[in-house]
C-alpha cells in the first residue's frame, strides 16, 4: 500500500465512526478497528522492503515554494514507530469498545482516536519536517480532544488544557527550531537535512535551533521540567492514557530526537542538556510514581521516568546508547500498555483506581493479576522479561557516561532511578493484588470478559518472548538503530542476550531490584516521610502561571480597551502628529518657490471672524444651541472665504450643506440635553487643549509649507481646464469635473448620500419598533413651548417664496454645467424649499398633502445615475462617458443637451430623496401621543371664523357708520 | 471594449436601489436577488482573476478619460484576487444572514449589503487615490448601517464610537490627499508613482514624506494596526454577526491599500520615503500581534475574544507586509486570504453559540440543540485562527516566518509570532472548553425553546470552512499565485504603462494636452 | 494671504481636535464638523490660492483660472461629510434615546461584571 | 462716457449710502438696550443697507459690464423675508420673557405666543447662557 | 374648491404664475421671449405641483390699488428708515420710549393680514411681533414714541384700510 | 490698498472715488460683521443671538456682492442668492427651535 494511503486511511476513516454512531457501538468500534487494520496491513506490506534496507518513498508537491511537500518515507525507524502506533492502536480499539460506558459517544471518541492515529503515523512517516510539524501539532489537538472527552469531568477539561498549553508551547518552539534547521540545511526534507551534519553543527544558529527543538521534544515527551502535564492528562479515559500517554504520543518527542540524532547529537550542548534532562526525569518520575495512589497516575509517572531513561540514552550520543534506547522503546511499549490496560480493568471492575482502596485482587481477578504482575516485573527489571534486557543495556551505557566530569554521577543516578522504579513496580503488584480480600471495594471486582483482558495478554506474551529470546528482537532493533544512526555512526556489534557475565550493570541491576524490594517493605514510613516533605505541586503552579498570565493580559489589555473613545481619539491624534513630525523632520526642506500674496484688510477681517467664531465656539460649546449658531457662523465665513478665493460652487455647496446640517442638528438637539455638563477637569482640558494646539500648529505649518511651494510637476488639472469645454461641453470646469472627468467620484458620492438616508430611515424604524418607541411617545418636553405652532405670516410667505425657491433650484440645476450650480446644490435648494414648507405648516400637514415616496426618489436617483453611466456601453464607450449636443426648439434659444446633465438629474434626485427621508425620520421620532395632527396649514386664521360671531363686527360696523 | 472590470462595482450599485425600489416589501425577492448578485460576483471575480492570472493588467477608463486625468479601474492579480475573495466571503456570509434571520431584524439589510460590497470592490479596483477615498466612504457608510442593523443600546453606543473614529480617519485621509495633490499635482496612483520616482536626488522631500506617512496612517487605521486599532474590538463585537463576518474583509482593505501604495508609489527603498514606513510598520505590527494575543487571553466574552484574534491576525498580515520584500508580500497575501475566512467563520460561530445562551460571557450555560456541531465549528475556526496545523493558518504563519528569516528583526518576528500563537492557543482553549465543554455539567433547561440554528446558517459557515480547507489543500497553487502577485507588485512596469499609456478621449498616450 | 489661510486651517483644526476630545457626543460631532472645515480648506488650498479667477471658462479669452480640481474634490468631500454627519447625528441620537446617556465613552462594565 | 461717469458716481454713492445704513443697523444692534428695541435696527436698516449695495452692484454692472439686474431678486428676497424673520425673533423674545410683557390684546384672550399650547412653562433653568460668560 | 374651473385647477394662483415667470426672466439676467415662455411654463408647472399647499387663495385682489399701496409703503420705508437711523444714532438709551400696541384686525384673509404685518415691520420704528390667539389683534412693538395710540390709528387708517380695499 | 481691488473702472472720472467707496464699504461691512458677532456671543437672549446671526448673513451677502463689484464679475450671484434664501431658513429654524423644540413638527 502506498505510504500516502497508510497516512490517509486513518484520516479518511475518521469520518466513519462519527457517521456510524447511530448504527451502534459495535459498529463504531468495528469500523474503527477495520480502518486501523487496513492501515496496519498496508504498513506490513512494506515490511519486506524495509527489512531489505530500502527506504520506501512517496512524494507529492504541496507548497513547493515553501519547501513544504507531502514527502513520506519509510525506513526501519519509521516502520518501528508506525507499527507500534497501529499495532497498539488495534489493541486499544478493541479494549476501548468494552471500556467505554453506554452513555459515552463512541462515534466521537473513535473519530478523535483515528485522527490522532493518522497524525501519529504522519509524524513518523514524514520526510518533510514541516509536514512533520503539521502532524505533530495535530497530535496535540487530538490529544486535547481525547483528554477532554469526558466533558463532565473537571480534571479532564483542565488536564486537556494543560496538555494543550505545554505541548502547544513545545510545538511552537519546534516550529521555530525546525524552520531554523531547514534554513541552515537549505531544505526541509529530512533526507537532505540528515546529510548536513557538519553544516548544521557549525552554524551559529545550531544552538538556538537545538534548544527550540529540544523544548518541543521535552514537552511532548514530558521530560523534566515539563513532566507535570502528563499525569494531569490521566483524567482521560484509560484507552486514551494507554495509547497516547504511554505508547505513542509521548514517544513523538523521543522519535524526534532519534530522527534528528545524526545531525543534532554529538555536541556538548546536546550531550549535557539531553542527558541531564533524561536522568533527572528518570529519577524524579520514578520517585513521584512511587508515592502515587492512583494507579494510572503511578503508571503515568513511571512512563515519565522511562521516557527519561530513553532520553538519557539518546543524550549520550553513542551508537550503543541509541540502540539501547530503541530496544527500551520496544519493551516499554509492550509492558506499559499492558499495565495501563490492567489498571483500566481494575478501575472498570472495582470502580476505583485508588491503590489504598484496593488489595487482595489476586484471588478475585486472577487473569488480570497474572497479566499485570508479569508486565510490572518486566518494568522492574526482573530477568527473563524484556524490561530487564534493555535496562541492563541502559545501565551499561550509564557506566560509560561521564557527565560534568564526574564518572560516578550517571551510574549512581541511573541505579537510583532503577531502584525507585523497581519499588513502585512492587508496590503496584503488592498493594493491588496481594494482601487480604477486602469487603469495601466500591464495586465487587472480578475478571472481565476477554475483550478487556485479551489485548494486554497479547502484549504480555510479547514481554515474555522477548525476555526469554532477545535474539528474536535483535535484528529488528539493529535495523531500527541503523536508521537512527544514519551516516553518523555504525550500529554496535553487541549481542542481545540475557547473560552478559558479571558486568557492573548486573550489580547495579541487583542493587536496584533488591533495594526496590526493601523500599517496598518499608513503604509505610517512607510514605509518611514523603507526605511530610514539602514539594512543589505542578497543578497550582501551572494554574498560577496561567491565572497570572490572564491577569497580566487583563491588566495590560482591559484598561486600554475600556471603551474610552476620547482616549482612543487622543492616541490617534498623537500618533498622527508624531508620525507626521517625524516624516517632516527627516525630509529635505527646500526654499519657498512662491511669493506670498499680500493680505488685504477684508481677508484679515474674514480671517479674524473665523478665528473668533471658532474660539467662541470652543469656549462656549457647552451651550449647545449657541454652539450651533457659532458653527453656523464659522461655516458662513468659510463659505465667504471660498467666494474670496474664486470658488463659488464651493461656497454655495458649503453654505447649503451648512444650513441643512444645522437643521438636522436642531432636529436632533430637540431630543438631546440642551447643555453639555461641565465634566472634564481642568487638567484634562489643558491636556486636550495642548493636543489641539499642537495639531493646529501642525496643520498650519503643513498647509503653509504646501502653499508656498509648487507641485513637483504641473497639476493634472491643466488638462481639465483645457478640455472642459472641448470634451465636456461645459464652461464650469468644476461641474464638468464633477459630472464628467471624475463623474465616478460623484457617483460614489450620491451613493453615500443614499446610504445615509437609508441608514437613518432603517435606524428610525428600528428605534420605533423597540422599547424607545414608548419613551418617545410619552416624552415630556424639556422646554416650554410657545403657542401658535404655525404662525400665519410664515405660512403665507411660504406660499409665495417656496415656489420661487423651487424655481431657483431648477435654475441652479440648469446652469450648473456652465456657471456655478449643478444637481447637488439644486437638490439641496429644493429640499430647503420643502423644509420651508414643513416649518411653515408642519410635517404632518405638509406631507399629508403631497407625499413623495422618498425611498423611491433616492432609488431613482441612484438608478438614473447608474443607468446613465451604463448608457454609454451601448455606444461602445466606458461607463459614464458623456456626450453632448446643441439643440434648438423654437421659441427657445439653442441649448445644450449633455448626458452629463442626465447624470446630474440622478444626483439631484438622490440628494432630494436623501435629505427628505432623513427629515421624515426625525419627524417621526418627534411624534408624541399628545400631538394632534393639524388639519389646517396655520393655527390662527380669522378667515375661518363664523361670520356671525366675529368679535370685530362691532368695530367694523362702527367704522362704516362713521364713514 | 469590454466592461467586465466595472461590473463588480456597478452590479451591486444598481441592485441596491433596485431592491429599495422594487422589492422593498418582498423579503424573499430581496433574498433571491441578493444571493444571485453574490453568485454573479463570485463568477465575475473568478473570471477576472483568470484573465489577470497571466500577468495581464486590465484597464477601465471611466468616462473614456485617460489616466491620470480621469478615473481608471485597474485589474491586476492583486485586485482581482481581492475581488474574488470578497465575493466568496460575501456569498456565504449572506447565506448565513438569511439562514439565521439576521436580515429580517431591521430594515434595508440587503440594500446596505449590496452597497457595502460596491464600496469594498470599488476600493480594490480603483487606480485613483481620491476615488479610493470615495469608495472608502461608501464602504464605511454602508458599514455604519450594517453595524447598527437591528439596533440595541450596546450596539448603538459601539456604533457611535465606530462612526466617530472612522470620521476622524476620513478627515485624516483628506488631509493626506490634500498633501498629495499639493505636493505632486496628481491623484492617479500610477502617475503618482512616476512622479515620485522621478524626483531628483537631493530634491525637497519633507512635504512628500508627510503625505506618504499620513496616507499610510489612514490605511493603518483601517487595518487596525496598534495603536490605531481601538475602534475595532467593541464595534466588531457589537456588530450583528454576519456583519462582523463581512467586516473581516474591511481590515484587509487597509492592508490591501498599504500593499498597493507602498510597493508601487512610495516604495521603502527610494530616497524620498527612506525610513518612513520600513522603520515602524513592522515593529508596530509585532505589537499588534502581541496585543491581539493578550486580548484573546484577557477576553471575558467570546465575541471580544474573536475581535482580538482579528487584531492579532491583522498584525501578522502587517508583519509580513512590513518586510516590504517579495516573499513577505506573498506571505501576507496568503495569510490575508486565510485570516479573512477564519475571522468570518469565528464571528458566525460565535453567533451560532449565542443560540439558547443569554450571554456570550465565558461562563457555563446549559447545552442546547446543535451545540455539538457549533462546538466543532468553533474548534475548526480556532485552529484556523491560532495557526495550528493542519489548516491554512499554520501554512500562512510558516510563510510569514520563512519570509522573516531575511529580516534584521528575525528574532523578534519569530519570538513574537510564536509566543503570541501560544497565548492565543491558551486563550482559545480556555474559552472553548468553558463555553462548549463545561456546558455538559449543566442540566439542559427543559423550558428552553431554543432550537438548533437553521441548516442554511450552518451552510453559510460550512461554505466558508470548505473554502478555507480548499485554501489549505491547494495552498501550493494559491501561494504560487500570491508569489506571482507579489512579483507583479515589485515590478510595476506593466501596470504603469497600461494605466498611463492607454489613450483616452482627447488625449494622446502620456497625456498630450 | 497664505499665512491667513494656513493659520485659519490651524485654528479650525485645533478647535476641532479639542472638541473631539470632549466627553459627550454633541460636542464631538461639532468638533468633527470643525475638522471637516479645516480639511476642506486644506484640500482646497492644495490648488493654491487664487483671487478673482473663478474656474468658469471664458471661451473667448485666454485666462488663467483657479485650479478647478481641488474645488471638485472638496465638493465631493463636503457632500460625503454631510452624509456622514447626518448619519452620526442619527446614530448618536439613537444611542442617547436608548440609554438616556450621551457619553461617547462607553466604559465597559459588562467585562467587569463577568463571573 | 457720460453714462459711465454717472454710473460710476451712482455706484459709489449707493455704496456709501448702503454702508452708512449697515453701520447704523449694526450700531443699533450693539447699542440698543433691550431685545425688542434691538430688533428694530438691523432687520430694517440692515436690509436697506444691503439693498443699496445691491443697487450699486446693478448700476455697476450696467455701467461696466453687460446689463445685469438679477441682484433685484436678492433684494426682493431680503425685503419679503425680513418681516417674517422679525416676527419670529419677536416671538422668541416674548416667549423667553426677554422683554416687557405685552398688554392684553384688544380682542381675544391671549397673544398667540403666550397662549399655552398644551405645555405649561417649565420651571427649568433656561437652556441658553444668560450672558456672554 | 370642487367647483373650480379647469383653468383654476391648472393655474390655481395666476399672480404667482406671473411672479414666477418674472423671477425666471430676472434670474436669466437677460430678456428673451424664449426664456419668457419657458418661465411661464415653469410658472404653471410649479404652482400646479405645489397647489395642495396653498389650498385657498383670496377671492379678489385689486391689482391697481395694490400698486398704489406699494408706492406708499416704499416711500414710507425710505423716509422712516432715515428716522430710525436718526433715533438709533442720537437718542440715548435712557431716553428711548418703546411701547407695545395692539391693533385690532379688521382684515380676515391671511394674505391680507400678512401683508399688513409685513408692512408694519418694513416701515420704520414698528415691528409686528405677534398675533392674538383668535387672530383678531396684531401686537406691534414701537421703537420710540410718545403717542402709541396715534401710531395705532395711523397704521389702521394708512395701511389696514387700504388693504381692506385691496382684498375686498 | 486701493489697487488691491483692481476694479475694472478704467481711469475715468470717479474711478478713485468708486474705489474708495468700495474700500469703505468693505471696511464697514467687516466691522459690522464683527460687531454682530459680538452680539451673537453676548446675547443675552436667544432672540438677540438669532437676530445678530441674521444680520451676519445679510452682511455676508453684502460682502460677496462687494467682492463681485470689486472683481467685476457676476459669478458670485448664485452664492449670494442662496445665502439670502438659506439665511432666512436658518433664522426661522433657530427661532422655531426655541419656540417649539421640533422645527418641523
Ligand atoms: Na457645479
Ligand atoms: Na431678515
Amino acid at each position: 500500500m502506498s505510504l500516502f494511503l497508510i497516512v490517509a486511511v486513518p484520516f479518511l476513516g475518521a469520518l466513519l465512526p462519527g457517521l456510524m454512531n447511530s448504527a451502534g457501538r459495535k459498529a463504531c468500534a468495528g469500523v474503527t478497528f477495520m480502518v486501523t487494520l487496513v492501515a496496519f496491513v498496508g504498513l506490513l506490506s512494506q515490511l519486506p522492503a524495509v527489512l531489505a534496507g530500502e527506504v520506501v518513498q512517496a512524494r507529492v508537491e504541496w507548497l513547493p515554494a515553501l519547501g513544504l511537500n507531502v514527502n513520506l518515507h519509510l525506513d526501519g525507524l519509521a516502520f518501528f514507530f508506525a507499527a507500534l502506533i497501529l499495532g497498539i492502536g488495534l489493541l486499544i480499539i478493541a479494549y476501548a469498545r468494552s471500556y467505554l460506558a453506554r452513555g459515552d459517544n463512541m462515534g466521537e471518541f473513535f473519530t478523535y482516536l483515528l485522527l490522532f492515529q493518522g497524525a501519529m503515523v504522519g509524524i513518523v512517516l514524514s520526510d518533510n519536517i514541516l509536514l512533520l510539524l503539521i502532524f505533530w501539532e495535530m497530535t496535540s489537538l487530538a490529544s486535547f480532544l481525547l483528554i477532554g472527552y469526558w466533558k463532565h469531568v473537571v480534571e479532564g477539561r483542565q488536564g486537556a488544557r494543560m496538555a494543550l498549553t505545554v505541548t502547544g508551547m513545545g510545538g511552537l518552539a519546534l516550529i521555530g527550531g525546525l524552520l531554523i534547521l531547514g534554513q541552515i540545511a537549505g531544505s526541509y526534507d529530512l533526507s537532505v537535512i540528515l546529510e548536513n551534519r557538519e553544516a548544521i553543527q557549525a552554524s551559529p544558529l545550531y544552538v538556538p535551533a537545538l534548544l527550540l527543538i529540544l523544548l518541543g521534544c521535552f514537552t511532548k515527551s514530558a521530560q523534566f521540567p515539563f513532566h507535570f502535564w502528563l499525569p494531569r492528562a490521566m483524567a482521560a479515559p484509560t484507552p486514551v492514557s494507554a495509547y497516547l500517554h504511554s505508547a505513542t504520543m509521548v514517544k513523538a518527542g523521543i522519535f524526534m530526537m532519534a530522527r534528528l540524532w545524526p545531525v543534532l547529537s554529538g555536541t556538548t550542548e546536546w550531550f549535557v542538556i539531553v542527558t541531564t534532562a533524561g536522568l533527572l526525569t528518570m529519577v524524579i518520575g520514578a520517585l513521584i510514581a512511587l508515592f502515587k495512589h492512583d494507579l494510572k497516575a503511578l503508571l503515568a509517572y513511571s512512563t515519565v521516568s522511562h521516557l527519561g531513561l530513553i532520553t538519557m540514552l539518546l543524550g549520550t550520543g553513542t551508537a550503543f546508547g541509541a540502540m539501547a534506547a530503541m530496544f527500551h522503546i520496544l519493551n516499554h511499549a509492550t509492558f506499559k500498555a499492558a499495565l495501563f490496560m490492567s489498571a483500566g480493568i481494575v478501575d472498570h471492575e472495582a470502580k476505583t483506581r485508588d491503590i489504598r482502596l484496593l488489595g487482595g485482587l489476586r484471588k478475585l481477578m486472577p487473569i488480570t493479576f497474572v497479566i499485570a504482575t508479569i508486565a510490572a516485573l518486566s518494568m522492574a527489571g526482573i530477568p527473563f522479561l524484556n524490561g530487564f534486557l534493555s535496562k541492563e543495556q541502559m545501565l551499561e551505557e550509564a557506566n560509560r557516561t561521564v557527565l560534568f566530569g564526574a564518572p560516578w554521577l550517571v551510574p549512581v543516578l541511573a541505579t537510583v532511578g532503577s531502584l525507585f522504579s523497581a519499588a513502585y513496580c512492587f508496590r503496584f503488584i503488592g498493594h493491588t493484588f496481594f494482601g487480604p480480600v477486602r469487603d469495601d471495594y466500591p464495586a465487587k471486582p472480578h475478571d472481565p470478559g476477554a475483550g478487556l483482558w485479551l489485548p494486554p495478554a497479547i502484549l504480555v506474551v510479547l514481554v515474555i518472548v522477548i525476555g526469554v529470546a532477545p535474539f528474536l528482537a535483535e535484528p529488528f532493533v539493529k535495523l531500527v538503530t541503523a536508521d537512527v544512526l544514519g551516516a553518523a555512526a555504525e550500529v554496535p556489534k553487541a549481542y542481545f542476550k540475557i547473560w552478559h557475565g558479571l558486568v557492573p550493570a548486573l550489580f547495579m541491576s541487583i542493587i536496584a531490584v533488591v533495594g526496590g524490594f526493601l523500599m517496598y517493605l518499608v513503604f509505610a514510613p517512607l510514605l509518611r516521610a514523603w507526605d511530610a516533605t514539602p514539594r512543589p505541586d505542578a497543578k497550582p503552579m501551572f494554574d498560577g502561571v496561567i491565572a497570572g498570565a490572564v491577569a497580566l493580559a487583563r491588566g495590560l489589555i482591559a484598561p486600554i480597551h475600556d471603551g474610552a473613545f476620547t482616549r482612543y481619539a487622543a492616541v490617534m491624534v498623537l500618533a498622527v502628529l508624531g508620525a507626521g513630525y517625524y516624516a517632516f523632520g527627516t525630509g529635505v526642506v527646500g526654499a519657498t518657490a512662491r511669493e506670498m500674496q499680500p493680505m488685504t484688510p477684508i481677508a484679515v477681517g474674514g480671517w479674524a471672524m473665523v478665528i473668533a467664531a471658532t474660539a467662541v465656539l470652543v469656549v462656549m460649546h457647552r451651550y449647545r444651541l449657541f454652539a450651533l449658531v457659532m458653527i453656523g457662523i464659522v461655516g458662513l465665513m468659510v463659505s465667504a472665504g471660498f467666494v474670496f478665493f474664486s470658488a463659488p460652487d464651493l461656497a454655495m455647496t458649503q453654505f447649503t450643506v451648512e444650513v441643512v446640517t444645522i437643521i438636522l442638528l436642531l432636529l436632533a438637539l430637540n431630543f438631546l440635553p440642551k447643555r453639555t455638563p461641565d465634566e472634564s477637569g481642568a487638567l484634562r482640558r489643558i491636556r486636550d487643549a495642548g493636543i489641539g494646539i499642537i495639531g493646529g500648529i501642525a496643520a498650519t505649518a503643513l498647509s503653509f509649507h504646501y502653499l508656498m511651494r509648487d507641485a513637483i510637476e504641473g497639476p493634472i488639472s491643466a488638462f481639465h481646464v483645457a478640455n472642459s469645454y472641448k470634451g465636456g461641453g461645459g464652461t464650469n470646469m468644476v461641474n464638468v469635473i464633477l459630472v464628467d472627468f471624475r463623474g465616478f467620484d460623484t457617483y460614489g458620492e450620491i451613493i453615500v448620500l443614499g446610504i445615509a438616508a437609508l441608514l437613518i430611515y432603517a435606524l428610525t424604524e428600528t428605534l420605533l419598533s423597540g422599547p424607545v418607541r414608548a419613551r418617545l411617545l410619552n416624552r415630556k418636553p424639556d422646554q416650554a413651548f410657545a403657542g401658535d405652532a404655525h404662525p400665519m405670516m410664515m405660512v403665507v410667505l411660504t406660499r409665495v417664496i417656496m415656489p420661487i425657491v423651487l424655481m431657483v433650484g431648477f435654475y441652479i440645476f440648469l446652469r450648473g454645467h456652465n456657471e456655478p450650480g449643478g444637481g447637488f446644490i439644486a437638490g439641496l435648494i429644493v429640499s430647503i424649499a420643502v423644509v420651508m414648507q414643513y416649518m411653515a405648516s408642519g410635517f404632518g400637514w405638509t406631507s399629508a398633502r403631497l407625499r413623495y415616496p422618498y425611498h423611491g426618489v433616492i432609488g431613482a436617483g441612484v438608478l438614473v445615475a447608474g443607468l446613465t453611466g451604463i448608457g454609454s456601453w451601448f455606444v461602445g464607450k466606458p461607463f459614464l462617458t458623456s456626450d453632448f449636443t446643441y439643440v434648438r426648439i423654437p421659441p427657445f434659444q439653442e441649448f445644450e443637451l449633455a448626458t452629463a446633465a442626465l447624470f446630474d438629474v440622478g444626483v439631484f434626485l438622490a440628494v432630494v430623496g436623501a435629505v427628505m427621508l432623513s427629515l421624515e425620520s426625525f419627524s417621526r421620532l418627534a411624534r408624541r401621543v399628545d400631538m394632534v395632527e393639524s388639519e389646517h396649514p396655520m393655527e390662527i386664521n380669522p378667515a375661518r371664523d363664523d361670520p356671525a360671531e366675529d368679535p370685530l363686527n362691532e368695530l367694523r360696523k362702527a367704522r362704516t357708520e362713521t364713514a | 471594449m469590454t466592461h467586465w472590470l466595472i461590473v463588480p462595482v456597478v452590479l451591486p450599485a444598481l441592485m441596491a436601489p433596485f431592491i429599495v425600489l422594487a422589492a422593498r416589501y418582498h423579503l424573499s425577492i430581496q433574498r433571491v436577488m441578493s444571493v444571485a448578485t453574490m453568485l454573479a460576483l463570485v463568477a465575475l471575480g473568478a473570471g477576472l482573476m483568470w484573465q489577470t492570472s497571466d500577468g495581464t493588467v486590465l484597464l477601465y477608463q471611466l468616462g473614456d478619460w485617460a489616466a491620470p486625468f480621469g478615473i481608471v479601474l485597474v485589474g491586476d492579480r492583486l485586485s482581482t484576487m481581492m475581488v474574488l475573495l470578497t465575493a466568496i466571503l460575501a456569498l456565504f456570509v449572506l447565506i448565513y444572514a438569511i439562514g439565521s434571520g439576521w436580515d429580517t431584524r431591521g430594515r434595508h439589510f440587503h440594500a446596505l449589503y449590496q452597497f457595502q460590497l460596491m464600496g469594498i470592490l470599488g476600493a480594490f479596483l480603483t487606480g485613483d487615490l481620491f476615488n479610493l477615498f470615495v469608495f472608502f466612504e461608501v464602504l464605511l457608510i454602508a458599514s455604519y448601517g450594517l453595524m447598527i442593523h437591528a439596533g440595541g443600546n450596546e450596539r448603538l453606543k459601539a456604533g457611535v464610537q465606530y462612526v466617530l473614529f472612522n470620521l476622524l480617519g476620513s478627515t485624516l485621509f483628506l488631509f493626506a490627499l490634500g498633501s498629495i495633490y499639493a505636493e505632486t499635482g496628481t491623484l492617479n496612483m500610477a502617475d503618482l508613482a512616476i512622479r515620485v520616482q522621478g524626483l531628483e536626488p537631493g530634491a525637497e522631500t519633507a512635504g512628500l514624506r508627510v503625505a506618504a506617512v499620513l496616507l499610510i496612517l489612514v490605511f493603518a487605521i483601517k487595518a487596525a494596526l496598534v495603536p490605531l486599532h481601538f475602534w475595532l474590538p467593541s464595534s466588531y463585537a457589537e456588530a450583528p454577526a454576519p456583519v462582523a463576518a463581512l467586516f473581516a474583509i474591511m481590515t484587509k482593505v487597509g492592508a490591501y491599500a498599504i500593499i498597493r501604495v507602498y510597493t508601487m508609489v512610495f516604495p521603502a527603498e527610494i530616497e524620498a520615503t527612506a525610513g518612513l514606513h520600513g522603520t515602524w510598520l513592522l515593529p508596530l505590527a509585532l505589537v499588534s500581534v502581541a496585543v491581539g494575543a493578550l486580548g484573546i487571553l484577557a477576553a471575558k466574552k467570546l465575541d471580544r475574544l474573536v475581535t482580538f484574534a482579528v487584531i492579532s491576525s491583522m498584525g501578522t498580515v502587517l508583519v509580513a507586509v512590513g518586510m516590504f520584500s517579495q516573499v513577505g508580500i506573498a506571505a501576507a497575501l496568503y495569510y490575508m486570504l486565510h485570516s479573512t475566512l477564519a475571522a468570518a467563520i469565528l464571528f458566525l460561530v460565535v453567533d451560532l453559540t449565542r443560540h439558547g445562551r443569554d450571554t456570550l460571557q465565558l461562563i457555563t450555560r446549559a447545552p442546547v440543540a446543535g451545540a455539538a456541531l457549533t462546538a466543532g465549528l468553533f474548534f475548526f475556526g480556532a485552529i484556523a485562527m491560532t495557526g495550528l496545523p493542519p489548516l491554512s493558518g499554520f501554512l500562512g504563519k510558516i510563510m510569514v516566518l520563512q519570509a522573516g528569516f531575511a529580516q534584521p528583526a528575525a528574532v523578534w518576528i519569530f519570538s513574537v509570532i510564536l509566543i503570541s500563537s501560544l497565548v492565543s492557543v491558551v486563550g482559545f482553549g480556555r474559552a472553548g472548553s468553558t463555553v462548549y465543554w463545561k456546558a455538559n455539567i449543566v442540566e439542559p433547561d427543559p423550558e428552553s425553546e431554543a432550537t438548533a440554528p437553521s441548516v442554511m446558517a450552518y451552510a453559510g459557515v460550512g461554505g466558508l470552512a470548505a473554502v478555507l480547507i480548499l485554501l489549505t489543500v491547494f495552498a501550493g497553487q494559491v501561494h504560487s499565485y500570491t508569489q506571482a502577485t507579489s512579483a507583479q507588485l515589485f515590478a510595476p512596469n506593466t501596470y504603469l504603462s497600461v494605466v498611463l499609456e492607454t489613450p483616452g478621449k482627447l488625449s494622446d498616450p502620456k497625456g498630450g494636452e | 494671504m497664505e499665512l491667513l489661510v494656513a493659520s485659519a486651517i490651524g485654528v479650525l483644526t485645533a478647535g476641532g481636535i479639542y472638541l473631539v476630545l470632549r466627553l459627550r457626543t454633541f460636542p464631538v460631532i461639532l468638533g468633527i464638523s470643525l475638522l471637516t472645515y479645516a480639511v476642506n480648506v486644506f484640500l482646497f488650498a492644495s490648488g493654491r490660492l487664487t483671487i478673482g479667477a473663478g474656474p468658469i471658462l471664458n471661451r473667448y479669452e485666454d485666462l488663467t483660472y483657479a485650479d478647478p480640481l481641488p474645488q471638485a474634490l472638496v465638493l465631493t468631500a463636503i457632500v460625503i461629510s454631510f452624509g456622514m454627519t447626518a448619519v452620526v447625528v442619527m446614530i448618536a441620537l439613537g444611542a442617547f434615546l436608548g440609554a438616556n446617556d450621551d457619553h461617547v465613552d462607553d466604559i465597559d462594565d459588562t467585562e467587569e461584571s463577568a463571573q | 462716457m457720460t453714462w459711465t461717469v454717472i454710473g460710476t458716481y451712482a455706484t459709489a454713492i449707493c455704496l456709501l449710502i448702503g454702508s452708512a445704513f449697515v453701520m447704523v443697523g449694526t450700531i443699533g444692534l450693539v447699542k440698543l438696550k433691550d431685545s425688542m428695541t434691538r430688533l428694530h435696527a438691523p432687520t430694517k436698516v440692515g436690509t436697506v443697507g444691503v439693498g443699496a449695495v445691491l443697487a450699486a452692484s446693478i448700476i455697476h454692472n450696467f455701467t461696466f459690464g453687460y446689463g445685469s439686474y438679477h441682484e433685484v431678486l436678492i433684494m426682493a428676497f431680503l425685503f419679503v423675508t425680513a418681516p417674517v424673520s422679525a416676527n419670529f425673533i419677536a416671538k422668541v423674545n416674548i416667549h423667553e420673557r426677554e422683554c416687557d410683557t405685552p398688554p392684553k390684546p384688544t380682542v381675544d384672550e391671549h397673544w398667540a405666543t403666550l397662549k399655552p399650547n398644551g405645555i405649561e412653562k417649565m420651571p427649568d433653568q433656561p437652556a441658553q447662557p444668560s450672558n456672554g460668560g | 374648491m370642487e367647483n373650480r374651473s379647469l383653468f383654476q385647477r391648472i393655474v390655481p394662483h395666476p399672480f404667482l404664475t406671473i411672479l414666477l415667470a418674472i423671477v425666471w426672466i430676472v434670474l436669466q439676467n437677460q430678456f428673451s421671449w424664449g426664456m419668457a415662455v419657458f418661465g411661464l411654463i415653469l410658472g404653471i408647472i410649479i404652482p400646479f405641483a405645489t397647489a395642495p399647499w396653498w389650498p385657498l387663495s383670496p377671492q379678489s385682489f385689486r391689482m391697481g390699488k395694490m400698486f398704489s399701496y406699494a408706492v406708499i409703503v416704499l416711500w414710507d420705508i425710505i423716509v422712516a428708515n432715515i428716522e430710525v437711523a436718526w433715533i438709533v444714532l442720537t437718542v440715548p438709551n435712557e431716553k428711548l420710549k418703546p411701547a407695545w400696541i395692539s391693533i385690532p384686525l379688521t382684515l380676515k384673509q391671511p394674505e391680507a393680514i400678512t401683508m399688513l404685518a409685513g408692512t408694519i415691520t418694513l416701515t420704520p420704528g414698528t415691528v409686528s411681533a405677534d398675533m392674538s390667539s383668535g387672530g383678531h389683534s396684531l401686537l406691534v412693538h414701537i421703537l420710540h414714541t410718545d403717542d402709541p395710540d396715534g401710531v395705532r390709528d395711523e397704521i389702521m387708517s394708512r395701511y389696514q384700510a387700504r388693504l381692506e380695499e385691496i382684498f375686498a | 490698498m486701493i489697487d488691491l481691488f483692481n476694479l475694472p473702472v478704467g481711469d475715468g472720472p470717479g474711478a478713485t472715488f468708486l474705489a474708495w467707496s468700495v474700500a469703505i464699504s468693505f471696511a464697514v461691512v467687516v466691522i459690522s460683521q464683527i460687531l454682530a458677532m459680538v452680539r451673537v456671543a453676548v446675547g443675552p437672549g436667544s432672540g438677540d443671538r438669532i437676530l445678530a446671526l441674521d444680520t451676519m448673513v445679510v452682511n455676508a451677502i453684502a460682502l460677496i456682492v462687494l467682492l463681485g463689484i470689486s472683481q467685476g464679475t457676476s459669478i458670485y450671484f448664485e452664492a449670494s442668492l442662496i445665502i439670502a434664501m438659506l439665511g432666512f431658513v436658518s433664522t426661522v429654524a433657530l427661532a422655531r427651535f426655541i419656540l417649539r423644540g421640533d422645527i418641523i413638527e
